[in-house]
């Protein structure tokens, strides 16, 4: 990275926080109410802010407004109901959210999944995390000011997006994991309009260094921004691009390869200092890389059933066992408790974003208004996902 | 209609203006309110002086005292607390105040009355000073007071610093970074 | 010969008229608009909370510094433009009088620069 | 860093035991996972010295939760394994060392109370009071309990088994009279 | 135009000026009241100014000089006044009591 | 040119009618041509439903839609300053179009003082973003008034300084002529300065617009609309989309009129003589539009501690020394290089 992480860019919030502190250039604070309704937070997330003129004294974030009781819900549900109900947590990333589901029941009832059903799982979890990467990807830039991210990766995701719905039959909530396997098997052409979605990112990914990650404002407003520290990301449970952007190298696919993913090359992107500029860098090469592994397991794809032997109804026997998996905003983990039920005695879902939203408290203190939003943006975060 | 009657009737127009909002001015239990009716008498003076044949002095005031001064007053307003709504910044010396500031008001225009009763102005636009004029007059004759000016703004905004600065004793050292 | 009154009363008409234009153009809508205020649509915006604390400003003072040195060099401009049209024939003896007053206001924003003002927040 | 030395089953098991001693009571290897009970006053402790044991370094803090076993396979066999039915659940991952650790905290069920293991996870914060507000646990020394998700004059837990959705008990979940399945019967 | 009629609008303007630094305990009131004050005084100068046409323009020039000196005026004088709320919270003059005989 | 008898008010009332049927018709084809030029830099058509042909008539909807809208003051509102905020912003935007030279007769004042009297008219509207934020008694608005006002008048400098320089070069006020003295090829000469004063100009002017990269104080993803937060239906047309868009050509004409030898033709040959000034100035002035129209969707913004560093340490100093080139230029350059 060319630009010079100065001094100044570092040390400003402390020396402003010093003279708040001392009351040297205290004038009155004011309590900022930033959302539940605000263009910034995507969705009904509130932070409730101290500024002192621009400078954010205290952030505390609200949540619990979209909170759906999940944790309550499933034990009431067959395992089969839950897929679609897990679905819909982090909805930028519905397929990801019942893997975990899917990979506990298979591990209680030690059930085997064919190769091709693992493939085309890898295939299906990667290009729904170029979907929810390229969403991150537009509302960050648009966060910033720039608008015209926005339409790129959308026009990217629709590609993507046609093949998933060939698939799938839907584009958000797809409901087609199973445990053992997969719903049903991809239809004609599945791969072809795949292969041409991820392809296509691939050529295009250039155009978005320029447009963004090249430009000297961008570097501006985020380098030195919101810098989350190593040991912070840790005590905190942040995973995903985020802890990644803090210099973790920590990816599920490579640390515990679940599903097919040691068959495949990848690389784990990982930031240097952990600020905004880190975290977004994080997030578009994991476009990249998720586009290769796309490809690599196309081209490999073995063929035979989707479904391994699993019996009509799915009973897991008694136990309990964490699962999880690398969710494109983080570890997606599921503890699981059975009693031999069709129905979870107890299901406990760890989901990224809550984990990862808990520290912003500590990172947004003592930051410009402006930088809250980059900092707010750059923490990728679904609503659903925190509330559940 | 005759130049000289619009002149007057836009005269008195403009000064009914401009008195009425001086008055709301000191009267009013508003600060932002009272910045803003200063607004009204200042800009009713760059009419007169419009009016007085002096453009550039009406327009020099609209940049520096609207734009400018006006500005300052009111973030220093709301640094010191400028709520919406009233409260009382007068003092008890209010009828006292009143009572001085009519006496010497009845003073001084008896005294100017006395003096210039009769004297008229000729008010010609065709011989209206122009730029030109006014800078060549400036950088001849004026010369030292225009440097002054600048040495004058400049303590103000040293003065100013010494005053407000946040006191910061590393700020001196080094600041190349 | 210009006519200097008259060019002042069309840009006073012109400032009239366009007032004028505004409020009439308000007033003109109230016609069509609707008009249903309900206590809730009345509420400030706050991000759909209820607004916590009202009725008070406050800013930081690096704004007031902005200002003051805004006003400074307002000042400069006022004595520039004059300087501008005539300097040509004054010749180097405005043309060096200038360059000690921009000089001087020079060395005020250096001032500021040096002592961190400019410095944010 | 990825994962530079993997320890998993038997022999994380192994380093665990041997770390914490008699702070902990019983510990097992579960799907390569170490599953260990400790009592509430040991956990503070617990989690410290896993964090910082060298060779386990649990520094990921993965969740915080509870588990409320009273109804575990049917309300006639509350699972009181570890000694009340109702337990904090604790899960530490070490990123070096790829060692999943559930602790399992047994608490009195009438009286439930836990220290809190902020002092040592900032990611307890909120952890600590979902599950306060969700099981009625109580975080002593836990700086901020209020509710994270519910209301402030919300009564009840629901994630206790004895905190009954009311929709389902006027009327069961339809899934329950799924054609291809005649068993089971509404519990939740 | 009579020439009085200016003058008598100033100095009324500048009485209305004394009657605010007189009657206001804000600080910055007081300030907005001294801008009368000096306005007046422009009002007047460019008054004598159009009636002395003859002599040229310094009338209009030392109105700009006037100008001038009032933003600085008020750039200072602000100054003050954020300083002693700063230390107090509050702009009253009638409060300020340190530096009364 | 023809001879017309017209009495003094029979003129100025051809003005007025000239002057409201071109400036709303001007706003609308910018604010039209910003929708279509937007979209297309991003891949996607824009408005083309409205009046049939590619949309053409979107804004004419808008607008009614906008009078349609109901008018709410919040009830913390400061009514009286929050009705007259946009007042103060529109009629300054509407008395700097009359000195615009739209060709050598072609302008409604030629005042002697033009160039001063455009850059004191414009310097009025900073209090209005003032008015508007603080009587909103809203704190997105309270910010972004004072993020409004500290740009405006940081921004401000550069404009009068550069303008200034070309006010030197010319060795006049008044705008015409200051278009009369450029000379082919106006903004490169005299080198470096020109240019420069002019980028300094234009830079200064997006900045004085508030639109990307600059546009923090109406930065929706972080205080929603800034001053105009509260503002709803005609009275937000009058305070934001109105002047935003006349703003913008009106910039781009000044620099024009200033920098790029106004409605003189582009190069000097003697057949272009023969094309109106006007369609010159309109040619240049859309130019630069359309030059605001492609920085907008290609920035992200800056923060606005590095928006007012950019100002106050680079752009007039700049300026300053702009400044006193241009005097040692005009002062003591041979005299055929001028």
């Amino acid at each position: 990275m060319d630009v010079a992480r100065t001094e100044e860019n570092i040390r400003l919030p402390d020396e402003v926080a010093q003279e708040v502190a001392e009351g040297r250039l205290q004038t009155e604070q004011m309590v900022l109410n930033v959302g539940p309704q605000h263009p910034a937070t995507h969705g009904v997330f509130r932070l409730l802010a101290t500024i002192d003129g621009e400078v954010l004294v205290d952030a505390e974030p609200v949540i619990g407004y979209m909170h759906r009781g999940y944790e309550k819900l499933v034990e009431a549900r067959d395992y089969r109901q839950i897929t679609n109900l897990v679905s819909r947590m982090d909805w930028l990333s519905g397929i990801n959210n019942e893997m975990p589901l899917a990979l506990a029941v298979e591990t209680l009832m030690e059930l085997e999944v064919p190769p091709r059903a693992q493939y085309l799982r890898v295939v299906l979890l990667e290009m729904n995390r170029i979907l929810n990467h390229l969403m991150f990807f537009a509302s960050f830039a648009a966060e910033l000011g720039a608008i015209t991210p926005t339409f790129y990766a959308f026009r990217e995701r629709e590609d993507i997006q046609a093949a998933m719905e060939m698939a799938t039959g839907g584009r958000m909530h797809f409901g087609y994991m199973r445990p053992g396997g997969l719903k049903e098997d991809v239809p004609k052409g599945f791969f072809d309009q795949a292969l041409f979605g991820v392809r296509q990112v691939m050529d295009r990914i250039d155009d978005y260094y320029n447009l963004i990650i090249g430009n000297e404002i961008y570097k501006q407003r985020t380098i030195g921004v919101g810098v989350l520290d190593k040991e912070l990301a840790y005590n905190y449970g942040v995973s995903g691009p985020i802890a990644r952007g803090s210099n973790i190298d920590f990816d599920v696919r490579k640390d515990e390869p679940y599903l097919a993913y040691a068959d495949f090359d990848f690389e784990v992107p990982v930031g240097l200092n952990g600020d905004c500029f880190d975290r977004f860098w994080v997030l578009l090469h994991e476009v990249y890389e998720s586009a290769r592994i796309v490809e690599q397991a196309i081209e490999g794809m073995p063929s035979g059933p989707i479904l391994g032997k699993v019996p009509r109804v799915i009973q897991a026997p008694e136990g309990e066992v964490y699962v999880r998996c690398e969710n494109p905003l983080g570890e997606l983990g599921m503890y699981l408790v059975s009693d031999g039920d069709r129905r979870p005695y107890r299901l406990k879902i760890r989901t990224p974003s809550y984990n990862n939203v808990s520290v912003l408290p500590v990172v947004l203190r003592n930051t410009f208004v402006s930088d809250m939003i980059a900092i707010l943006g750059s923490f990728f975060f679904v609503l659903g996902d925190i509330d559940r | 209609m005759n130049a000289d009657v619009v002149r007057e009737v836009f005269f008195w127009g403009v000064g009914a203006i401009m008195v009425i909002a001086a008055l709301r001015v000191v009267t009013t239990q508003n600060v932002v309110h009272a910045a803003l009716y200063l607004v009204g008498t200042l800009m009713g003076a760059a009419a007169l002086y419009v009016l007085l044949l002096a453009e550039f002095v009406a327009w020099a005031q609209v940049l520096i005292y609207v734009g400018a001064v006006v500005v300052l007053m009111l973030f220093g307003l709301m640094l010191t607390r400028a709520p919406i709504g009233k409260a009382n910044y007068d003092n008890s010396q209010r009828p006292l105040a009143a009572v001085v500031a009519a006496v010497l008001f009845g003073v001084m225009s008896w005294i100017l009355i006395d003096a210039f009763s009769g004297t008229e102005l000729e008010l010609a636009g065709e011989n209206a000073p122009r730029t030109q004029d006014i800078g060549a007059v400036i950088f001849s004759s004026y010369v030292w007071p225009f440097e002054i000016v600048s040495v004058l703004l400049l303590a103000a905004l040293i003065g100013a610093v010494m005053i407000a600065r946040r006191d910061e004793p590393e700020a001196d050292k080094e600041v190349g970074s | 010969m210009r006519d200097y009154y008259a060019q002042y009363v069309t840009i006073g008409i012109f400032a009239i008229v366009a007032a004028v234009l505004v409020v009439g153009t308000l007033q003109l809508s109230r016609l069509l608009r609707p008009s249903h205020p309900t206590a809730e649509k009345l509420t400030t915006y706050e991000s759909g909370i209820d607004p916590i604390g009202a009725g008070w400003a406050q800013t930081s003072v690096r704004y007031y510094v902005y200002a003051l040195l805004f006003v400074i060099f307002d000042v400069e401009a006022v004595f520039l433009f004059p300087w501008a049209t005539v300097f040509e024939s004054l010749g180097t003896q405005a043309f060096v009088e200038m360059v000690i007053f921009v000089g001087i206001l020079a060395l005020a924003l250096l001032y500021a620069i040096k002592k961190r003002l400019l410095e944010w927040l | 860093m990825p994962v530079t030395e993997r320890v998993v089953g038997q022999q994380a098991l192994d380093r665990v035991t041997a770390e914490l001693g008699s702070l902990v009571g019983d510990a097992r290897v579960n799907f390569d996972q170490i599953d260990v009970t400790c009592t509430p006053g040991n956990l503070v402790e617990v989690v410290a010295k896993l964090r910082e044991a060298a060779g386990i370094e649990a520094r990921f803090f993965t969740f915080l939760s509870a588990v409320d076993r009273t109804a575990f396979g049917g309300e006639e066999r509350p699972d009181t394994e570890r000694g009340t039915p109702l337990e904090v659940l604790v899960h530490l991952y070490s990123p070096d060392h790829a060692t999943h650790i559930n602790i399992h905290v047994p608490v009195d069920q009438a009286d439930p109370r836990c220290p809190s293991i902020t002092s040592v996870f900032g990611g307890a914060l909120w952890a600590e009071r979902e599950c306060a507000e969700m099981f009625g646990i109580d975080f002593t020394d836990h700086p901020n309990l209020t509710n994270l998700y519910l209301p402030e004059d919300f009564e009840g837990n629901p994630l206790r088994k004895a905190f009954k959705l009311p929709t389902r008990m006027v009327k069961p979940w339809p899934g329950a009279k799924d054609p291809e399945e005649a068993a089971g019967g509404g519990r939740g | 135009m009579p020439i009085a009629y200016f003058l008598v609008l100033s100095s009324l303007l500048f009485c209305i000026g004394v009657y605010g630094v007189l009657a206001r305990q804000n600080a910055v009131l007081i300030l907005l009241s001294i801008e009368l004050m000096l306005n007046a005084v422009n009002i007047n100068l460019l008054a004598f100014s159009a009636h002395l046409a003859e002599a040229g323009v310094p009338g209009q020039i030392f109105a700009l000089f006037v100008i001038a000196v009032a933003a600085a005026e008020v750039g200072v004088g602000l100054a003050i006044v954020i300083l002693i709320f700063r230390n107090r919270q509050n702009v009253d003059v009638d409060e300020m009591s340190l530096m009364k005989w | 040119m023809f001879e017309l008898n017209l009495s003094d008010w029979q003129i100025l009332l051809v003005k007025l009618g000239l002057v409201l049927a071109i400036v709303p018709a001007i706003t609308l084809v910018a604010g039209y041509a910003e929708h279509k030029v937007m979209a297309h830099l991003q891949h996607r058509l824009g408005p083309m439903y409205p009046g049939g042909f590619h949309g053409w008539a979107t804004l004419l909807a808008d607008g009614l839609k906008f009078i349609y809208k109901e008018d709410i003051i919040p009830a913390a509102a400061d009514r009286k300053v929050f009705s007259l905020a946009p007042l103060a912003i529109f009629v300054p935007t509407v008395l700097t179009v009359l000195v615009l030279p739209l060709d050598e007769t072609l302008v409604v004042e030629e005042l002697d003082l033009g160039l001063f009297y455009l850059l004191a008219v414009s310097s009025i509207s900073t209090i209005g973003m003032l008015m508007a934020g603080w009587s909103s008694s809203n704190k997105y608005a309270l910010i972004g008034a004072l993020r409004a006002a500290a740009q405006l008048i940081a921004y401000e400098l550069p404009i009068v300084l550069s303008a200034a320089v070309a006010a030197m070069l010319a060795g006049t006020l008044s705008l015409n002529g200051i278009v009369e003295a450029q000379e082919w090829p106006f903004v490169l000469w005299p080198p470096g300065i020109g240019l420069i004063a002019f980028l300094v100009f234009f830079g200064a002017g997006v900045a004085e617009l508030t639109r990307p990269p600059f546009d923090m104080p109406v930065a929706e993803s972080e205080i929603i609309t800034g001053a105009f937060t509260e503002y709803s239906g005609m009275r937000f047309i009058f305070s934001t989309f109105f002047p935003e868009v006349a703003n913008m050509v009106i910039i781009s004409g000044v620099a024009t009129t200033l920098f790029l030898g106004g409605y003189q033709p582009i190069v000097p040959l003697g057949f272009l003589d023969a094309v109106p000034g006007l369609v010159w100035f309109t040619l240049k002035t859309a130019f630069m539009v359309f030059m605001l129209l492609w920085i907008r969707p290609t920035f992200p913004r800056l923060r606005e501690d590095q928006l007012q560093k950019f100002a106050w340490k680079f752009l007039i100093p700049t300026s300053l020394v702009l400044i006193l080139a241009a005097g040692a230029w005009v002062l003591y350059a041979p005299e055929g290089l001028k």
